[in-house]
């Protein structure tokens, strides 16, 4: 008790000079957690909410039921990807670095809450994603050259020369539109579910969001509306701890996770270790089952570490312990799924090393690929005069005079 | 034919297009059972059925958002706001999703919603029920603007807007659901029963976006306006029984700029005419597009005749709406401009 | 689990036509559900959110922990506005019926949740209150001939002439100001309780939503910063059971109760019975004392019963069972607390009747003086030309020509 | 008198306010132990501490929600959002509260917020860290709105605004942060460093709101331009070697009329020129007023220079951006009408 009130301002364990401390982590054991039914009833399992899914434990073995048991093929694609993703982003902030592309986010630390998600949804179900599930692109199939035109703004940008890199889509694959603005895809996702209802059909829709974004007006109205309509989607909340600058409880404040904002709503509400492919993959499942059995939402909390900067314009050694990556107690999500490969004798080193190189090989030809359709300040470029396309199914007068008047400007 | 008001005319118009198309739904807060507080969704739930007509949480970000999702799935959302004063929740949602998915997308996806809403005074609505919000739409790129001044065009339009393939935003004054209405709150209230344009047949038919409508022809002065300002600029104009033509927008963005260019070229003289407030309204950028394009022809300053830059008080309603004093000041105005005073 | 999927849509128990159903209403008996300090830990004392706080039983004794013992001074003034509310509301639902004032929301049934939580709190904590606890201005004071110059926009009018009646206020009083916007109250008040923290003050911010309004974003904000910030404030749900024609369970979902939607944020929330005039005065009490103690918000879901329309607009008939306010299970306020009074020995019906008498007449004075200052129609009125004040501190130079044309337009 | 870039003068505007007022509080995303991602906030947080200082949840409705209640309780809250383009969340607590709060409660609450935000293009941000929202707020009355070209105005301005006792939307042209910018992208960068507005006292001084600066006299032509648009237009008017009076607004929201009227009843002819979308933006309400006030002086149409009504692409920036080619044309328009295109 304070005697003179002051404004309680919540703060990280540590700064940058300070001593890494994650004990504010709540963990549970691998294979600790009881699955209970997807048709269970959300009431009854509510501490799936602050404790913790892990299958992999420390030596490596899958455990527990959640354990999905995924054949090693299913978990070395897994491995596949999530290598690609990582080797992906390498080059990526490498060519931003050497002024080829005029900014990148990394997905480093946490490409299992992407693939292993996406890896455990049918290919029908609509992906609404942020800006760091990378992963699902690659997972689904969105060719590499593609998503490097992107970045590049090139000529076969699918954007089309109009956002900023990495705000991909696909509608071929079922991967909407990444918008700069924070959480707004949230709701979406959870209308596209009511839309898969209305239409009887039971694909679901899956959304991607931080926790710094959870305290957008959005998340809440995803909530509300999925509680409603007992809409077939999954909110994926991931909690790599920081946003930006700010860490992970100045959004989550005096709450038990960020998994316990869904119970209000009568949704389940589930925490899994971000980083264990087995536990990611079988928590998505479950929802996913849920959700097709007609019982509604899942709100799933991926506890996972941001090991990157957030973006290239960020310098995190401003703002956090520089090795702080070292003390998260979550490992990292390739090594973790690698290691218990190994453990089962599906995987080595070498092959571990060839499958490194075998991605990085694709990468550089891709990039080779995509460079040659130009970059932002070299080589083939877009005609300027698409920029007045697809602001109206239609162009209306005004544009078409206002396409004029550049296209003299630029003559 | 039938005999319709505003209110039905727009009920007509959902049940033509659900009937015909089953991506058609329409939602918003007490849509349902209920039919809307001013009635428009009536009976569509009973015929339509809950997963076509469906109330929502009183969350109008959550609507849009919720309407943007289910057009991404390939559905037609029809979405209710309550009031116009009460779309800026959804703001976000219109401004950084549904006007811009399909540019971001590069043709990609497509978000084909349209946002109905009452807007406009003179319903004893004060500040908060009685807004004007158009400009605040047209200023945003990628979404469309209309806005119906009878019951004809509301039903033609709503169907139009529908079928567009963009996001509309679509203002129903609802000073005139039940009738025509002169800006003289002293006179008994008309209704739809005897106004031409409260003909409106039942079945299905178009009126164009992007298309005004000359409701006057004249050539002393040419009143642009919509919604409510139609009838009231007719009205002052009859009045002063002069030779104006005035002319109906209907939409607002994209805007009909030739049909208005043309009569202005041929008046030489311009009044601008709305209930919104007037600082960065549509009025300015009717004003400064005809000076642009007229500027040759014009005789006089063109005029803004609007509401005033102050909420809308509820006790000064009629002080504040731009009625046919307003009008017509303006008019005598650009009729017989005195350089002097703005030289 | 549906074969083919449809889209969930919620349902109220009974429609016109229909027999009224409450069996939804999850009820606790009165004395049952045990007080915690308000220093206990949030997490301890959860299911505070889905029982019923409940201090009156049948027999209209004050029973159990919660009971706060209130003097019967302090109870028959609690009453005394309660009735005076009551019969202000009557009168004036009269006076628009009879075409004197535009528009008019009754709080009939629900008086409680204004007038027992405003006692309990200090004069110096200000109140955000939404458009349907008027008991907090005749509690707090506010001259009823100045509500009702309100209500008839006259030359006395607080709003001068620019508000809906009913949107009243009071900085002398600590009552802000009403919004047509439905909830952005809510966080305002965190806001105002943020401030009162910083400035090292004690003074709480109370603040009154409806159970439909929660859905709006503003709510969400005000858990937010609520929580991370613990602030103190008392964020009050009413949950009347509907929201003009959309029943409690539109914005409901499947939750387990408004109250619930707090632990999310890890603050306290309690579920009470609003018709239950010391139950909520207990509550609030808890709340304040724990907010004094630095220990932030609490969010309280008052159950109630809209007996009234929603407003004078509106035809409650239309849908819902006309008979089903007989059906409520938790009372009246009014009459509850004056037969707990009248058990107590502390009040009798002729006591009461006296004090019917008293309020209508100081309604029948009071409305008779603000008449004589105009009204909408008749009599003294505002000089419209105010319209252009206090849109800002100043009159900029377009409003100063603005005013002189409507000036010139009157003239 | 120091020298100070734009961030460095804002952010001694915060220092002078917060030194003199313990009032003042500043609050926004990262804006604490960080600084703030474009450092505006640097500093602060140690100085005047955490319940002066501190980090938001990423919520702007919130934001600006908790301010109003911060300032309702007699603070002056500086908040902070991150980039103009995500304001719209909190758009309904700035529309609906902050601008009426004042109003409905016939002046016994205030709500003296200053919101800031870094807006506009030219710094590679693509759609959604480009925009230019300022018709979006001056259409709304009740909040002021500014807009400063230069570090000493930035400075002043933000002081004034802190002390106006009315809520104002404070924006912060961020390709002008660092340096002036005359809208050649392939020229070296330019800082403060050697501008004369890059002067910078460290102490207290005001720029007052709703007075604009004629930047340039001239007499033969106009240009009203405000934020970044006002070194384009300094350099596009040196290019052309022409006498023009060049006006940098300052305040959008009130605008000082007096003086641009001035202005164009001498020269007689006009060019507006901002980055913000055409279509019913600023450019709008500056022509109309122009041509109402100055109708009988105007020897040719006022010409707008804008943004095009698309969102800002990314790879298409600099076609985007109204650079000097746009004004230069725009400016020759006016200068050299031709009455048989535009009759
Ligand atoms: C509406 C909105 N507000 C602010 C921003 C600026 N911004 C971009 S990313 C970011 C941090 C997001 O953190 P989090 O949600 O935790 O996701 P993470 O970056 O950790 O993946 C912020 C504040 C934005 N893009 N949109
Ligand atoms: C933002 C906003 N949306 C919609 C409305 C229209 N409206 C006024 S009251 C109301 C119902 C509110 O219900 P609830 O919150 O349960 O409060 P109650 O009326 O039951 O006290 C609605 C939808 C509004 N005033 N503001
Ligand atoms: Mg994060
Ligand atoms: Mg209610």
């Amino acid at each position: 008790m304070n005697n003179k009130p002051q404004l309680h301002v919540p703060h990280p364990p540590a700064r940058p000079g300070e001593k890494p401390d994650f004990s504010y982590v709540a963990l549970s054991p691998a294979g600790a957690v009881p699955r209970p039914s997807p048709g269970a009833n959300a009431r009854d399992i509510e501490s799936l909410a602050v404790e913790l899914v892990r299958v992999l434990d420390d030596g490596h073995r899958a455990l527990g039921e959640w354990n999905p048991a995924l054949a090693p093929d299913t978990l070395r694609e897994g491995l596949r990807i999530m290598v690609l993703t990582r080797v992906y982003d390498e080059r990526m902030l490498k060519a931003q670095r050497q002024g080829r592309i005029s900014f990148y986010m990394k997905s480093t630390g946490e490409e299992a809450v992407a693939v292993a998600a996406g890896m455990a949804l049918d290919p029908k179900d609509m992906l609404f994603p942020s800006y760091r599930v990378q992963g699902l692109y690659l997972l689904r199939g969105v060719g590499m050259v593609d998503l490097m035109c992107q970045l590049l703004s090139n000529t076969r940008d699918m954007c089309k020369g109009r956002q900023l890199p990495v705000m991909y889509h696909s509608a071929a694959k079922r991967l909407f539109s990444i918008s700069g603005n924070l959480a707004t895809q949230v709701p979406q996702a959870v209308g596209w579910a009511m839309g898969s209802s209305i239409k009887g059909e039971t694909s679901l829709a899956a959304t991607w969001t931080g926790e710094g974004s959870s305290a957008e007006a959005d998340v809440h109205y995803a909530m509300v509306f999925a509680s409603s309509y007992r809409a077939p989607a999954i909110i994926n909340i991931v909690n790599n701890q920081w946003a930006i600058s700010t860490f992970q409880g100045m959004a989550g404040g005096q709450g038990p996770s960020f998994a316990a904002r869904a119970l209000g709503f009568g949704l389940p509400g589930i925490r899994v270790d971000g980083n264990d492919f087995p536990a990611v993959y079988a928590v998505t499942r479950w929802a996913a089952e849920r959700a097709r059995q007609g019982l509604g939402a899942t709100v799933i909390e991926l506890v996972t570490y941001r090991a990157a900067a957030h973006s290239t314009s960020d310098d995190p050694s401003r703002y956090r312990p520089k090795d702080e990556e070292a003390s998260w107690p979550l490992g990292d999500p390739i090594d973790r799924l690698k290691k218990h490969l190994v453990a089962l004798g599906e995987w080595s080193d070498e092959k571990h090393q060839a499958l490194v190189t075998e991605c990085e090989e694709h990468v550089t030809r891709s990039w080779e690929e995509a460079c040659s359709y130009g970059t932002l300040n070299e080589g083939p470029r877009l005609d300027p005069l698409t920029m007045f396309d697809d602001v109206y199914h239609d162009m209306p007068e005004h544009l078409r005079r206002q396409r004029e008047q550049l296209a003299k400007e630029k003559a | 034919m039938a005999r319709m008001n505003m209110i039905q005319a727009i009920n007509s118009a959902m049940h033509t297009l659900m009937d015909r198309d089953p991506s058609v739904v329409v939602m918003g807060e007490d849509v349902g059972y209920f039919g809307g507080v001013f009635r428009c969704t009536e009976g569509l739930q009973k015929r339509f059925g809950e997963s076509r007509v469906f109330d929502t949480p009183i969350a109008e970000g959550g609507i849009v958002a919720a309407a943007i999702g289910m057009a991404v799935n390939g559905l037609r959302p029809i979405a209710e706001i309550q009031f116009a004063d009460y779309v800026y929740p959804a703001y976000d949602q219109i401004v950084s999703e549904l006007a811009r998915i399909r540019y971001r997308s590069g043709g990609e996806f497509t978000a084909p919603v349209v946002v109905r809403m009452p807007c406009g005074g003179g319903i004893r609505g004060g500040q908060t029920h009685s807004q004007s919000p158009e400009a605040l739409f047209a200023h945003v790129c990628g979404v469309k603007v209309v806005m119906p001044s009878n019951p004809y065009d509301a039903k033609g339009l709503l169907i139009s807007s529908v079928e567009e393939g963009d996001p509309v935003i679509f203002l129903e004054p609802k000073r005139l659901y039940n009738g025509p209405f002169d800006g003289d709150p002293h006179k008994p209230a008309v209704t739809w029963n005897t106004h031409p344009q409260g003909e409106v047949p039942d079945g299905d038919y178009r009126v164009p976006l992007g298309k005004a409508q000359i409701v006057r022809e004249g050539s002393a002065v040419t009143v642009v306006a919509y919604g409510t300002l139609v009838h009231v600029a007719l009205a002052a104009v009859a009045q002063m029984g002069i030779d104006a033509e005035v002319i109906d927008l209907r939409s607002i963005m994209p805007l009909d700029t030739e049909t208005i260019v043309r009569s202005v070229k041929k008046t030489g003289r311009c009044v601008v005419a709305h209930e919104a407030t007037r600082f960065a309204g549509l009025g300015a950028e009717l004003s400064a597009t005809i000076q642009e394009e007229c500027f040759w022809s014009l005789e006089a300053p063109i005029q803004r005749v609007t509401g005033w830059d102050t909420p809308y008080p509820l006790a000064f309603e009629w002080e504040y709406f731009p009625g046919q004093k307003r009008l017509i000041t303006a008019l005598n105005k650009v009729l017989d401009p005195d350089p002097e005073v703005n030289s």
